[in-house]
């Protein structure tokens, strides 16, 4: 799963490499010929890359043109549709904000989904049991830190491979949000309506999201964690002999992710105070497609970028809401709507990664 | 290689060390694994379901490529499959051979989209999924397919003998494609010596394209498999509801793997998917709820995965001398390519 | 790859072409029927935009609850359907809510009942109507909810109604003098409250005779406490001197340990299973053919149909295609200025209960009576209470009136 | 030997960019000879021969092929047609047998209905292989359990199996122990009666030694062709490099020299069958140089000195610290090169930039609360990048795009920026041409004067007396010899105690 494999790339450039290479230090011409071809190379590099950093700004521009227009055409209440557009994709741009510090890595978590429900359940029963908001909070908060580093852990430790740790994880989560469920007797673990109602609102979305997001861009482009973090989703080998540890850095990165997943599922309890074992069952899989709308190198590396659960969460919810406005409540909408955003999906990733394409498929 | 012994007790250990430990439990809780007369053809339809989503998930990730799509090609294929014949009629042959031919179809499609756009095999099949998925429940309306009005078109799934013989066929067809044919060596190729290959004049596109079809029919008779034995297709199912399946061939996958080592992985896939399938049985024998289940399942994964991580360890330097296996065609299934494939 | 134009444009392209296929797709819409400005400030007597929650989408019966209201009603009173996707829970609710919002919905019919009080306080909050299509309120629901002004009411099958389904149904069976059952559980584990009610009524049934209890219980209220304990059904705690509770099966997980505890229900061949839903559906095909019968809750399609030809259903009880006529017809009056409330103002909650069949020929004659081309809920029948001045207690009187007797007898 | 041309290349020429490969080269090969072809790095010799074996078209220019015209499209047609090619790195795929990778892409010729008859297939592999004087692999085992050697010749078999007029063997030997290589010149003057040879080498002594003619090349030109009677390496390493080398190639002095401080000491490493009881001790200022086979051991003694090898016994330190992995080693400035540049040393999607930045981001964040400010970094990157004379438009340009001398220079930018004390150098020279290897030989006489520690490891003799003030000699992953800097120090001594 490693998008460019150093190897091939040295491959491709290998032959015009060679015939670069003896630029010995007097031959100037030579030396200049060299530098022009690097310098050629070196900015078709750049252009493509600035495409394909582009390619989810576009995808994100046309779905908003087309939000605005079919939802204008069809007398859509525009200011409400804007607002539902926050509440739908906050929480998705939140958990996968955080998740970016996993795949950044080139690791694959996909029990995301499972440990928000957890941590929104375990919020849940302590509001329930204390009425406090910030215990509330900080039980979400904490309980997604842990699981998440359990998965590190076992990871580092065992140096397991990191996704199948997670597939285990996902079904164990799952056996344990049935069990908080059950400990209330009964469907669902409720929270009052008029609490949650309280603190369900945009500024209080905005501003957790403001704050984790800055957290996170932060650190990711400002800290040495993100940039070890690019080093090893590169080139793990090479990060190693670099003198980064492994699972120091897996674990900060877990630690980060569940840090939004906490934060993700404290809103979680505030949208929907009631949680059944089925609640944020799309979350898991939500936040992976937004991240990849988004932009981001699903393998990691250099190419990483903080920003993409943004963009590619606000896409996906326009894109959901403009197909709803179309397809209304047409037998198998559901279906097409899909389809459009498979194909839509697809098309974003392909402009994304292009430029980037070796002679050998990509792994 | 190891003498013939070790292989065989290599290749034995496990299934036989599942059945027994579930077979004593079942025993010291008084309950039977076989109790009903049906236990058998329960274990061997789950066996072939098992084996045959292994295989498909196997077949790719071994060439790092991760395949989310594989309960979308089961739905889809054998959606196409049961609407066909269902107005259209011509009984379960033609529901049997359009679901086959459907899936090798969705798989060959999924392969081409992968080596066209050529993007990560795991974010294609993300968008392939979403696409199958889609399409099936356009298909319907998102109605479910019941077939209590087509009997015959079910019965299939009942037959013990039907189910034997698809896991000896698909056994035998799998082995034959990928261990001893011409597009095998250069599959298998492709898989350790990815350019080496390519400039040798591998066509890896191609080689990819047939994996996937292969991957897809496999897929598209468990479909088939999965739909005569419930009397049912969700069709409806979207929003990614079809990826489970999936996970449940990792643990076969790294059993077959490791047996892999001492004989052939894809009889280890088989042997893998029976241990899973005893471990069910024994689930039903000991009533326990299925979040227990699922709780179990995982801690078993997570257990063999650490055994195998520190076995290769340990035996580092046992493995060594025996340089044999060292880098075996199955080899790749065990944790450093899934590592590659899926860290 | 290098990036051309031609990439560029192809991609365009692609974009294009999906939306545009959305577009023609959703003119094809089925549901596109009324005048296209239907929705928005248009006068709400031309023609009202009302949208469905619905948590199930695939069933036949909510396919059959579908085809009335968009293929009959729809084309009988100048009203647009609106339906949501699948709804998985509360989140989903949530977004189809907002959407329908978002959308000008001018009243909203749910069939969704993961987080109800949640649509309520939407719907209150945008000020449009709200009704319950199936199931009930609980008591303290109804109590915070009732005096929420569009909150229309609800008419279904309340828990009691269900309790009494299960009930009727193990009746039904022992008095067709079997003795041995297995119970098909369904959503038990996930604490579907309809599911358990059943349950709970069949081990009632049971229960009657003096050596039978589950677990000590034999009354409702006890039974209940220990399903919803459990979060399942323990067929080691039943004990009888006279029934037999030969297996035990719930969810729809089809995997290796389910479908062995569905061998061992079918196994151990009871007379019949009795199966709180979707009986015939999940169990049908493995009875086939083995003399078990299923007792099942379900709706009056052709597939319940034909098993009750062959003889594997035995006993149907269903809602019947058009029982959801009476909440439209108070959602619309209501949405057009007419609510109906109770004497002390406060929305209602009307029960309504199931239709039985237990043969082909009671079967044939239900849907003969009932079906989306003629509902026994038709126009006139519905016309009357649709801002015509009809009170309250007319209106309840009629809803009470739902037997086959009442409606088709 | 006969002298009728088998093989003219007319008026070739080829670009990848503006870079210029082969500038209207002509060439000639006669039918009998060992035809070799010396240049650095870059020279256009790859790329020549690369076109001849059809693995890339030229752009212009033509090619006559035993008296016909010759324009291969891919390398199994220009195979099957008479002119093979060993290439310089491994073409063997682990995964699959010996003998699937002898008819790797061609197993066809076995299959009936798509089937492989195996028992064919196996026999024919081991008939190959015995025709080159390879007894004893098991054609049915995967390439993967073969050592390094074993897979080199299953190469060189995969191309003689064909028996093509025509064989180009690209700088192989250096992957190959004598026995090896006594192995392939047996062949190649086998060869000589079927056909001619075309041999691309370094190694001078080697090439003056194996080849009947050879020809020079230096920036797409072919610049003079030698007969073997008047080879003279004088002449033909100024023909390659096209000046004389002014001020002198490696180090100046003759004689040991170091403070006395010890920085870097290693005692008793074991490593399975790589190290064993390796003891070394590499003082401040000195340039401890490690030669051997490359299957000797002294790679992974590179790596565990840095505490990269799960060792058995024994241990490393560093100045009082105990170095027992990476971290700990950066942490406390020691540096590691690797021989494997692309794969070990760098981050190919990379920009110059966060390679050379990520040995030192800590650095780079002091002062400021770990901060890292775009400024402060690329100040901290600029520095090197000047001092190394990195070639590119930018820090921003991505490290794949650059050429192997640049590469190279990103790595050592990257652990000198981060003011590693103790640096051990893997190869620090492969694939890098001599301008930048003239530069580099610079880099560590200054670091030696500025009294940092070095361990060259490598597997150029010449190399390693050039810079070394104690030179150890490893065999087996033993240290079995310890030489002292002097002027008269003896190569073929050297060599004698490395096989």
């Amino acid at each position: 799963m490693h998008d460019l494999n150093p190897t091939d790339v040295s491959k491709e450039t290998d032959v015009p490499v060679d015939t670069r290479n003896d630029a010995t230090a007097k031959a100037a011409d030579k030396a200049e010929s060299t530098a022009k071809a690097e310098a050629k190379a070196a900015s078709k590099a750049r252009r493509s890359k600035l495409f394909a950093d582009l390619a989810p700004l576009i995808g994100l521009a046309v779905l908003a043109i087309a939000f605005v227009v079919v939802g204008t055409s069809s007398g859509t209440n525009m200011s409400y549709a804007l607002e539902t557009l926050i509440n739908q994709s906050v929480i998705i741009v939140i958990i996968a904000t955080g998740a970016i510090f996993i795949f950044a890595m080139g690791s694959f978590d996909i029990s995301l989904g499972a440990s928000t429900l957890v941590a929104a359940m375990v919020a849940g029963l302590v509001h329930n049991a204390t009425g406090s908001l910030w215990l509330m909070l900080g039980a979400a908060v904490l309980t997604a830190v842990v699981t998440s580093l359990i998965s590190a852990t076992l990871a580092a430790v065992f140096n397991l491979p990191v996704f199948v740790t997670t597939v285990a994880m996902l079904s164990v989560l799952g056996a344990v949000a049935s069990a908080l469920v059950q400990t209330t007797g009964g469907a669902q673990i409720r929270v009052d309506r008029s609490f949650a109602r309280e603190y369900d609102t945009l500024t209080v979305k905005l501003i957790v999201a403001a704050v984790f997001i800055a957290l996170c861009v932060f650190l990711f482009n400002y800290t040495r964690l993100g940039r070890v973090e690019k080093l090893i989703g590169g080139n793990p080998i090479t990060a190693k002999l670099t003198g980064v540890s492994m699972k120091l850095t897996a674990i900060a990165a877990f630690g980060i992710a569940g840090l939004g997943v906490g934060l993700g599922a404290f809103l979680t309890v505030l949208r929907t105070p009631t949680l059944t074992v089925t609640s944020a069952s799309d979350i898991g899989m939500n936040i992976l497609v937004a991240m990849v709308f988004g932009g981001m190198v699903i393998s990691g590396g250099p190419r990483s970028r903080i920003y993409a659960a943004i963009i590619g969460g606000i896409s996906m919810a326009l894109l959901n809401q403009t197909m709803a406005i179309m397809l209304q409540g047409m037998a198998g909408g559901a279906g097409i709507a899909q389809m459009v955003r498979a194909v839509l999906f697809l098309a974003v990733v392909w402009l994304a990664a292009s430029g980037f394409r070796t002679k050998v498929l990509p792994r | 290689m190891g003498s013939f012994m070790q292989r065989t007790t290599g290749t034995l250990i496990i299934p036989v060390g599942v059945f027994a430990v579930v077979w004593a439990l079942a025993a010291i809780d008084g309950a039977s694994l076989f109790s009903s007369g049906d236990s058998l053809l329960i274990l061997a339809r789950t066996t072939a379901v098992t084996m045959l989503t292994t295989m498909a998930l196997a077949i790719n990730l071994n060439s790092g490529r991760f395949d989310f799509s594989l309960g979308a090609m089961a739905l889809a294929s054998s959606t196409i499959g049961a609407h066909i014949a269902i107005t259209y009629g011509g009984g379960f042959p033609a529901m049997a051979a359009i679901t086959l031919v459907a899936g090798a179809l969705l798989g060959a499609f999924s392969g081409f989209l992968y080596t066209t756009l050529r993007i990560s095999p795991l974010v294609s099949s993300l968008g392939v999924t979403l696409l199958y998925e889609g399409f099936a429940f356009t298909i319907t309306g998102g109605a479910n397919i019941s077939f209590t009005q087509y009997p015959e078109l079910v019965s299939f799934g009942k037959s013990l003998t039907a189910m034997i013989a698809v896991i000896i066929v698909a056994l035998f067809a799998v082995y034959m494609v990928f261990d001893r044919s011409r597009f095998g060596s250069d599959y298998r190729s492709l898989i350790t010596g990815q350019s080496a290959a390519v400039s040798a004049g591998v066509k890896e596109k191609g080689n990819a394209i047939r994996t996937y079809a292969v991957s897809g029919a496999l897929m598209g008779m468990v479909g088939l498999i999965q739909a005569s034995s419930k009397g049912l297709i969700e069709a409806g199912s979207i929003n990614f509801s079809t990826i489970g399946i999936m996970f449940t061939a990792f643990l076969p996958m790294f059993v077959g793997g490791y047996i892999g080592r001492f004989s052939n992985d894809k009889l280890g896939y088989l042997l893998g998917a029976l241990s899973m399938s005893v471990i069910g049985l024994g689930y039903s024998a000991l009533r326990m709820t299925s979040a227990e289940q699922s709780l179990i399942t995982a801690l078993l994964l997570v257990a063999f995965l650490i055994f195998l991580s520190n076995e290769e360890r340990v035996t580092r330097w046992w493995r060594r001398m025996k340089a044999g296996k060292g880098a075996a065609p199955s080899e790749p299934t065990s944790l450093e390519s899934v590592g590659a494939g899926a860290r | 790859m290098r990036i051309t134009r031609k990439t560029v444009a192809g991609t365009a392209a692609a974009v294009g072409t999906t939306l545009v296929l959305a577009a023609c797709s959703s003119t094809a819409s089925p549901e596109a029927s009324g005048s296209p400005d239907a929705d928005g400030d248009a006068a709400a007597l031309e023609s009202v935009k009302m949208c469905v929650l619905v948590a199930d989408v695939t069933s036949s019966e909510a396919l059959s609850f579908r085809d009335y209201y968009t293929q009959y009603v729809a084309s009988e009173f100048p009203v647009e359907f609106v339906y949501s996707d699948e709804l998985a829970d509360a989140e989903a609710e949530k977004t189809a809510m907002e959407g329908f919002i978002a959308n000008n919905c001018e009243a909203v019919i749910s069939f969704a009942s993961a987080d109800r009080p949640t649509q309520l306080d939407m719907a209150e909050d945008a000020g449009i109507y709200y009704a319950v299509a199936t199931g009930a309120l609980s008591e303290e629901e109804y109590e915070t909810f009732k005096d929420y002004e569009y909150y229309v009411g609800a008419i279904g099958p309340d828990v009691m109604t269900e309790y009494q389904a299960g009930y009727d149904m193990a009746q039904y069976f022992i008095g067709e003098g079997d003795t041995s059952f297995g119970i098909f559980g369904g959503g038990i584990p996930y604490y579907l409250e309809m599911h358990i009610y059943r349950a709970a009524g069949m081990l009632a049934a049971l229960a009657e005779d003096p050596t039978t209890s589950y677990g000590g219980a034999t009354e409702m209220g006890d039974i209940l406490g220990k399903i919803y304990a459990d979060g399942t059904i323990n067929i080691g705690d039943f004990e009888s001197d006279v029934y037999e509770l030969t297996g035990y099966l719930e969810t729809w997980d089809f995997d290796a340990a389910w479908q062995a505890s569905m061998a061992d229900m079918v196994g151990a061949s009871p007379d019949a299973i009795l199966a709180v839903g979707t009986g015939n559906a999940i169990l049908g095909s493995a009875v086939d053919g083995t003399g078990i019968q299923i007792g099942d809750i379900d709706a009056y399609t052709e597939d319940n149909l034909a098993a009750m030809e062959n003889g594997t259903l035995g006993y149907l009880a269903g809602k019947f295609t058009s029982i959801n006529g009476p909440i439209f017809a108070a959602t619309y009056s209501a949405v057009v200025g007419e609510p109906y409330r109770t004497e002390d103002g406060s929305a209602f909650a009307l029960s309504q209960g199931y239709w039985t069949a237990t043969s082909a020929e009671e079967f044939q004659e239900i849907i003969d009576a009932d079906n989306v081309e003629t509902p026994v809920y038709d126009a006139d029948t519905l016309t009357p209470f649709i801002a015509q001045g009809a009170t309250f207690d007319e209106f309840a009187d009629f809803v009470s009136k739902y037997t086959f007797a009442d409606l088709a007898g | 030997m006969t002298n009728d041309v088998v093989l003219t290349v007319t008026d070739m020429s080829k670009s990848f960019g503006v870079v210029r490969a082969l500038k209207n080269v002509d060439f000639e090969l006669r039918d009998g000879e060992i035809h070799g072809l010396i240049g650095e790095n870059g020279s256009g010799k790859s790329t020549l021969t690369s076109i001849i074996a059809g693995s890339q078209p030229a752009d212009s220019g033509t090619m006559i092929f035993e008296g016909g015209p010759w324009a291969p499209a891919t390398v199994n047609e220009s195979l099957a047609n008479g002119i093979g090619m060993v290439v310089q790195e491994s073409g063997t795929v682990p995964g699959i047998t010996v003998a699937e990778n002898l008819f790797l892409g061609e197993t066809g010729q076995f299959s009936r209905l798509g089937i492989v008859n195996r028992r064919a297939m196996y026999a024919k592999a081991a008939a190959a292989l015995e025709a080159i004087g390879v007894e004893g692999v098991n054609p049915a085992i995967p390439a993967g359990a073969c050592d390094f050697q074993t897979r080199k010749l299953v190469e060189l078999a995969r191309v003689m199996m064909y028996e093509p007029k025509v064989v180009v063997i690209d700088e192989t030997t250096t992957a190959l122990a004598q026995d090896g290589r006594d192995l392939l010149y047996k062949a190649m003057d086998a060869h000589k009666t079927r056909g001619a040879v075309v041999f691309i080498s370094h190694d001078l002594d080697e090439i003056m030694s194996v080849c009947d003619r050879l020809t020079v090349l230096r920036d797409g030109d072919i610049i003079c062709t030698f007969d073997k009677e008047d080879f003279d390496e004088g002449a033909i390493r100024a023909a390659m490099i096209g000046r004389s080398m002014e001020g002198h190639y490696y180090r100046e002095d003759n004689k040991a020299t170091s403070n006395d401080e010890v920085w870097l000491s290693a005692t008793g490493l074991n490593l399975e069958d790589k190290l064993k009881d390796v003891s070394i001790e590499v003082r401040s200022g000195e340039i401890i140089g490690i030669g051997g086979l490359s299957h000797c051991g002294m790679h992974e003694l590179g790596k565990a000195l840095f505490g990269a090898a799960p060792l058995e016994s024994g241990e490393v330190v560093s100045r009082g610290v105990k170095i027992t992995n990476e971290r700990r080693a950066v942490r406390h400035s020691l540096g590691y090169v690797s021989k494997d540049r692309d794969t070990e040393s760098l981050s190919l999607a990379a920009s110059i930039r966060d390679n050379i930045a990520s040995a030192g981001l800590r650095l780079i964040g002091k002062g400021r609360g770990g901060l890292i400010t775009k400024g402060a970094e690329n100040a901290y990157v600029q520095e090197p990048i000047d001092t190394l004379e990195i070639k590119a438009p930018g820090a921003g340009t991505i490290v794949s795009t650059l050429s192997g001398g640049n590469k190279q220079k990103v790595v050592f930018g990257k652990w000198i920026a981060c003011g590693t004390e103790v640096l051990i150098l893997d190869c620090p020279t492969r694939g890098v041409d001599v301008g930048v290897k003239q530069a580099m030989y610079r880099l560590m006489t200054q670091l030696k004067d500025e009294g940092k520690a070095m361990v060259l490891i490598s597997e150029e003799m010449t190399e390693l007396m050039g810079m070394s003030d104690r030179l150890l000699i490893m065999k087996d992953g033993r240290v079995v010899r310890e030489f002292e800097r002097n002027a008269d120090l003896n190569e073929m001594e050297i060599i004698e105690c490395m096989i």
